[in-house]
């Protein structure tokens, strides 16, 4: 296996060759916020949050989806980098119906996490209220499409990992939101084979299981990397 | 309700300072976190003069001059924006404090029912007073009496410039005081953190 | 988050045969044909997509079932191209339409007052629907003409809109080509 | 080309593109047909006439005078515009020199016939437009007449797929989509990819609004678009290739399926091309109306089916394209160019046009602007030779305000800056770009919160949703520039209005996104006062 070298941050950094950008930051014991990016799926590079500067480029990278190679130097936490996350971070907060005082995901939310990370204490931009509903028509889960932040990670697992297909985004632009089967009641789609996968990746409340309420949500999104190691490296974690 | 006690004045150099606190469209979940904060509350009252609050003063009239103000809740009717804009005028440093300032949060939520062609306040209305009314229902009309509702439920900073933003649905009683203790010594709180950012 | 927002109605799980027709699978068999001609390719999706409109009007939603289950696609992904797409229509055609165009040459030269008039006139925002079917208001966003603009495009045929300085005039005009008058603004 | 040197025999030459159409070329065309065919009976008799050609032709530049029509004879060719059906019997009349009245007297005609000597033909370099207006582009047999496939033909026998790169790298042809990249070097990036299988697409998803440029190649010379993908194909080892095109497009759908059928039948595509080992299948594929598709990534999902949203690059559609192969994705008008930089060499080629933009550009003029239509022009002629020289400046006579190029992706240039040269450069020095090539020009009455808030409505309304940047802060930027259009805006919009537009600009994943804020940036650069003069009382 040959190793690429980088620097991130001022930090040198060796991983092996194929790596992303983002697993050479943590290589080096950084972080940067992420969203839509978890490992065991198909980076899709949308939540823009992992975005880092590149030396000797114009274009910022999103470290989910770039390939590190050799003798890059890479910056992570500037200030306009961090301009940049926390108004990405505010559009995600107005865009939708966040509430975090009776989310059931209060505590455990990644977006909420990602706010702190950001010091996003406040969004500039007005909240635009959109009608969004709430489907309910599964026996275990519910969708609250109010919390969804279209990170696609639960189309992505289900394709991906489950190979159900269940899920997809439907509609365009701010208009965008997520269906099951040919929109769907989730609990009339026959192709949904409730493993709860989709529930288990979701980074907020948006997908949960019916006997969680407030704060009582506990997401396991690790498991998409534990299922795809097993089947692909026949590894598994206890 | 809180008696200044000048022995125990721990910025005696200092001119004290004059916190209010306000209660626009909100719970009051964050005047009980604030309450929460205990025997704090003691060395609060040493150190500063409360000069305006729902639960730490009677005057009515927000007074002028003040140095810190807390504001609890969202901007939902016309007597919230009235004060809003008012101690903006009279305070120095504005905080809006709790989910419900910083987002409409809760109260907000009645942006969320609007018919076509019709703004949240009108829908709300009409749904409370006349759709689930028995037969002679009227929609509320008192005008000087109860305070008109905005179209829209806004955050406090969309109507006023805001200086300090404390989240938390209620922000946690450490959080206020974490908060508070350095404006006691003139230096600006930092809100950073898991234990101070967090919304919810 | 659950309080505000009913679940909309829910488009019952789409059956297989329910278009009136002359024969009961006469849709069906169209469809059908027409997507073993196109060789039963996922790729092809758009493609029949185009002409399952063709054949309807519009993409019901057994049309949709059907070429997702011929194609072999999840229905997830045939609705989420159906939608994605803004020439795709998945509800039926009103009966009349009226597309105004809000291209920059068309917007330059007074697109914008001739699409207010007709908001005004057929009591309809932009790309809406009368409830009754009758009418449609559409934006397109270019469509070449901008030697004529502004224009709209009313069943198909193209018209160079004069006069969009002169709001009774322009509505003489509108009238001239058969747009009902004084619908109610709702 | 318009204007064809003196011929014996007279013809005629119609319009029957879609902006021509729309101003009534068909009923024209058909009046013009019967009376021309009536002449020849009636005439049968007596003098026996030649028949009177009548040939339907693509695009003649002019459009805002549509419908348009030429007639060719031993003076040279004489150009109308505004004809109605009525006036067809006394233009054959006038051609066949048996009317009674002279052409000036002639009352159906004299008003309408337009000065072909005006800068606005004489100033035209036709080389991608070369045929058009002149082939008819429904006639194969026409289009071989004039040259078409000439080139191909030559290419497969003479030249390796390297000799036709290095003419197109020395041709210094950049692409004509939008991006200027060097198209030799795109050519070559496919062409040295590992041994396996290619595909060559054509981008004809022409979305800018006030651009139609490829439409009038594909209505108007559609064979020598196909030649010079064919040739593209055979430069990078392709096999297999798609031709995608805007469904908005029907008539240039059209003609462009008739074309391939004709060309396969003609063996000029299908196996053994010109009787080589060559061997091309090209499809049209209809998109079905999202602006996104126009970038590159997005075209690819949707020929194959998808949602039309883009993907972060590396990997470039040129390693990894249509079904993970290498794929070639070049615009029409570069592929038109193709043809005539084979024939006349790269070198002969770049030497027209500025140092950075080779060739000619087609720019469609369009908005505010007396002439109305398209054209072809060497790269680095000036805006104003363009806008006032050619396009005559306000149909009012009133002072131009602004020229706005490049869509939704570019930006408004003032008329104060009208001596910059029309290159890929220099338009983005201006804050604006080349783009696809519309030109919309605005009157002093256009107020440029609007334009900026008119382009941020379309990117809303186009923006695919994939990324937040787009998805969400055009939604933001839209509602900053209401509150300026309705002068009820902030300082603090001000800045937010500015600050977003640079996040959205800096971190969208794709070139809509990335490009959205342009207008708005470009109108804040040249036109601050407005942004200025709508901000509300109290700030």
């Amino acid at each position: 296996m040959s190793v690429i070298t980088l620097q991130v941050d001022g930090r040198d950094v060796a991983v092996p060759a194929g790596s992303t950008l983002l697993q050479a930051i943590r290589a080096a014991g950084l972080s940067v916020p992420t969203l839509c990016d978890l490992e065991g799926l198909e980076p899709v590079g949308a939540c823009r949050l992992c975005l880092v500067e590149l030396e000797g480029s114009q274009r910022l990278l999103p470290a989910c989806a770039s390939e590190a190679s050799e003798g890059q130097v890479i910056r992570t936490d500037t200030a306009q980098l961090q301009g940049y996350r926390r108004m990405a971070v505010e559009l995600f907060f107005a865009e939708g119906n966040h509430v975090c005082a009776f989310c059931v995901a209060n505590g455990t939310c990644e977006l909420q996490d990602v706010a702190v990370a950001v010091g996003m204490d406040h969004s500039r931009f007005p909240y635009q209220y959109p009608q969004r509903a709430v489907d309910a028509s599964h026996p275990r889960f519910s969708l609250d499409h109010n919390r969804c932040i279209l990170c696609t990670r639960c189309v992505r697992v289900c394709d991906q990992i489950e190979g159900a297909h269940v899920w997809d985004v439907a509609e365009r632009g701010s208009d965008c939101r997520i269906v099951a089967g040919l929109d769907q009641h989730w609990g009339e789609v026959d192709a949904c084979t409730s493993c709860g996968k989709c529930v288990d990746v979701c980074p907020t409340g948006a997908l949960y299981a019916k006997e969680d309420t407030t704060a009582e949500k506990h997401p396991h999104p690790e498991r998409a990397g534990q299922l795809r190691r097993a089947r692909e490296q026949r590894q598994w974690t206890p | 309700m809180i008696a200044a006690t000048p022995a125990q004045d721990p910025a005696q150099a200092r001119p004290r300072l004059r916190l209010a606190t306000v209660w626009l469209a909100g719970c009051s979940g964050c005047h009980m976190s604030f309450l929460d904060l205990d025997e704090f509350l003691f060395e609060l009252a040493a150190a500063v003069d409360i000069v305006y609050s729902p639960v730490a003063s009677d005057t009515k009239i927000y007074p002028e001059q003040v140095d810190v103000c807390l504001v609890e809740g969202a901007v939902a009717n016309v007597d919230n924006l009235q004060l809003a804009l008012t101690l903006r005028q009279r305070t120095a440093l504005v905080i809006s404090f709790g989910d419900c300032a910083i987002s409409a949060n809760v109260p907000g939520l009645r942006n969320l029912c609007s018919a076509p062609g019709r703004d949240s306040a009108r829908t709300v209305l009409e749904r409370g007073y006349l759709e689930l009314a028995d037969a002679s229902g009227q929609l509320p009309f008192a005008p000087g009496i109860v305070p008109e509702l905005l179209p829209k439920v806004l955050p406090l900073h969309e109507v006023i410039p805001v200086d300090l933003y404390l989240p938390g649905c209620p922000p946690s009683a450490e959080r206020i005081r974490a908060a508070i203790a350095p404006l006691l010594v003139g230096q600006r709180p930092r809100i950073e953190g898991s234990s101070m950012l967090r919304f919810g | 988050m659950s309080a505000a927002t009913p679940v909309p109605a829910p488009g019952a799980v789409p059956q297989l045969h329910p278009q009136p027709g002359p024969g009961p699978c006469d849709g069906d068999e169209r469809i059908a044909r027409l997507i073993r001609r196109q060789g039963c390719q996922g790729d092809g999706l758009i493609e029949v997509l185009h002409q399952v409109q063709e054949i309807h009007g519009y993409l019901p939603k057994p049309a949709l079932l059907q070429v997702a289950r011929a194609l072999r696609l999840p229905l997830s992904r045939v609705y989420g191209v159906a939608s994605f797409y803004h020439l795709f229509r998945l509800q039926a055609p009103a009966t009349h339409r009226c597309a105004v165009c809000l291209g920059t040459a068309c917007f330059v030269r007074g697109g914008g007052r001739l699409a207010a008039g007709l908001q005004r006139r057929l009591g309809l925002a932009l790309n809406q629907t009368r409830d009754d079917g009758a009418w449609a208001l559409e934006q397109l966003s270019c469509i070449g003409a901008c030697g004529q603009a502004p224009v709209l495009v009313l069943d198909g045929v193209l018209f160079s809109a004069p006069l969009v300085d002169q709001p009774k005039a322009l509505d003489r005009w509108l009238t001239s080509l058969g747009l009902p008058a004084g619908v109610e603004t709702r | 080309m318009v204007a064809l040197p003196p011929c014996e025999r007279p013809r005629l030459r119609c319009c029957a593109a879609s902006g021509c159409r729309s101003a009534g070329a068909g009923p024209l065309l058909a009046a013009l047909r019967a009376a021309a065919a009536a002449g020849d009976i009636s005439a049968g008799a007596s003098a026996a006439p030649e028949p009177l050609e009548v040939r339907s032709v693509g695009c003649l530049r002019l459009c805002g005078e549509g419908p348009l029509l030429a007639w060719d004879g031993p003076e040279g060719t004489r150009l109308f515009g505004g004809l109605t059906p009525a006036a067809a019997a006394a233009l054959v009349a006038q051609v066949r020199g048996v009317a009674p009245i002279p052409l000036a007297a002639d009352p159906a005609l004299a008003g309408h016939q337009l000065d072909l000597e005006q800068p606005f033909f004489r100033l035209q370099r036709p080389l991608v437009l070369e045929g058009c207006g002149i082939v008819d582009p429904e006639c194969i047999e026409d289009a071989l007449a004039h040259g078409s496939y000439a080139q191909l033909r030559r290419v497969l026998h003479e030249l390796s797929p390297e000799q036709v790169r290095e003419q197109v790298r020395r041709s210094g042809l950049r692409g004509r989509g939008g991006g200027g990249y060097p198209t030799g070097l795109k050519w070559d990036t496919v062409a040295l990819q590992p041994p396996g299988r290619r595909y060559v697409v054509c981008n004809a998803d022409e979305g800018d609004p006030g651009a139609f440029m490829d439409r009038s190649v594909l209505e108007g010379d559609p064979h020598r678009l196909l030649e010079g993908m064919a040739i593209a194909a055979y430069a990078v080892g392709a096999d297999h290739g798609y031709l995608y095109v805007r469904a908005e497009y029907p008539l240039a759908i059209e003609r462009l399926r008739l074309a391939l059928q004709q060309a396969r039948q003609q063996g000029l595509l299908g196996s053994s091309i010109a009787g080589t080992a060559f061997a091309l299948e090209l499809e049209v594929r209809v998109g079905a109306g999202a602006y996104v598709c126009g970038e590159e990534t997005a075209l690819l999902h949707s020929i194959q089916g998808q949602r039309g949203i883009p993907r972060t690059r590396p990997p470039y559609p040129a390693q990894a394209g249509l079904w993970g192969a290498p794929t070639l994705i070049n615009n029409v008008e570069t592929l038109a160019a193709v043809p005539v930089i084979l024939r006349q060499g790269g070198d002969w080629y770049a030497a027209i046009g500025s140092e950075g933009s080779r060739g000619t550009k087609v720019f469609s003029l369009s908005g505010a602007i007396r002439h109305t239509g398209l054209v072809e022009v060497p790269m680095g002629t000036s805006l104003r030779t363009v806008v006032e020289t050619m396009g005559g400046g306000d149909p009012d006579g009133g002072a131009v305000k602004a020229v706005q190029t490049g869509g939704p992706s570019g930006g408004c240039i003032p008329a104060a800056l009208f001596d910059t040269p029309v290159d890929f450069e220099s338009l983005l020095a201006l804050g604006s770009m080349m783009g696809s090539g519309g030109m919309v020009v605005m009157g002093q009455g256009t107020a440029m919160p609007e334009v900026a808030r008119h382009f941020m409505a379309f990117s809303v309304n186009e923006s695919c949703g994939k990324c937040v940047p787009c998805r969400a802060g055009t939604v933001q930027l839209l509602a900053l520039l209401d509150r300026f259009v309705a002068q009820r805006a902030t300082a603090a919009d001000l800045e937010a209005l500015e600050a977003l537009c640079t996040m959205v600009k800096a971190t969208s994943l794709c070139g809509l996104g990335q490009a959205a804020p342009n207008p708005v940036l470009s109108t804040l650069r040249h036109f601050r006062q407005e942004y200025i003069a709508a901000l509300g009382p109290g700030s």
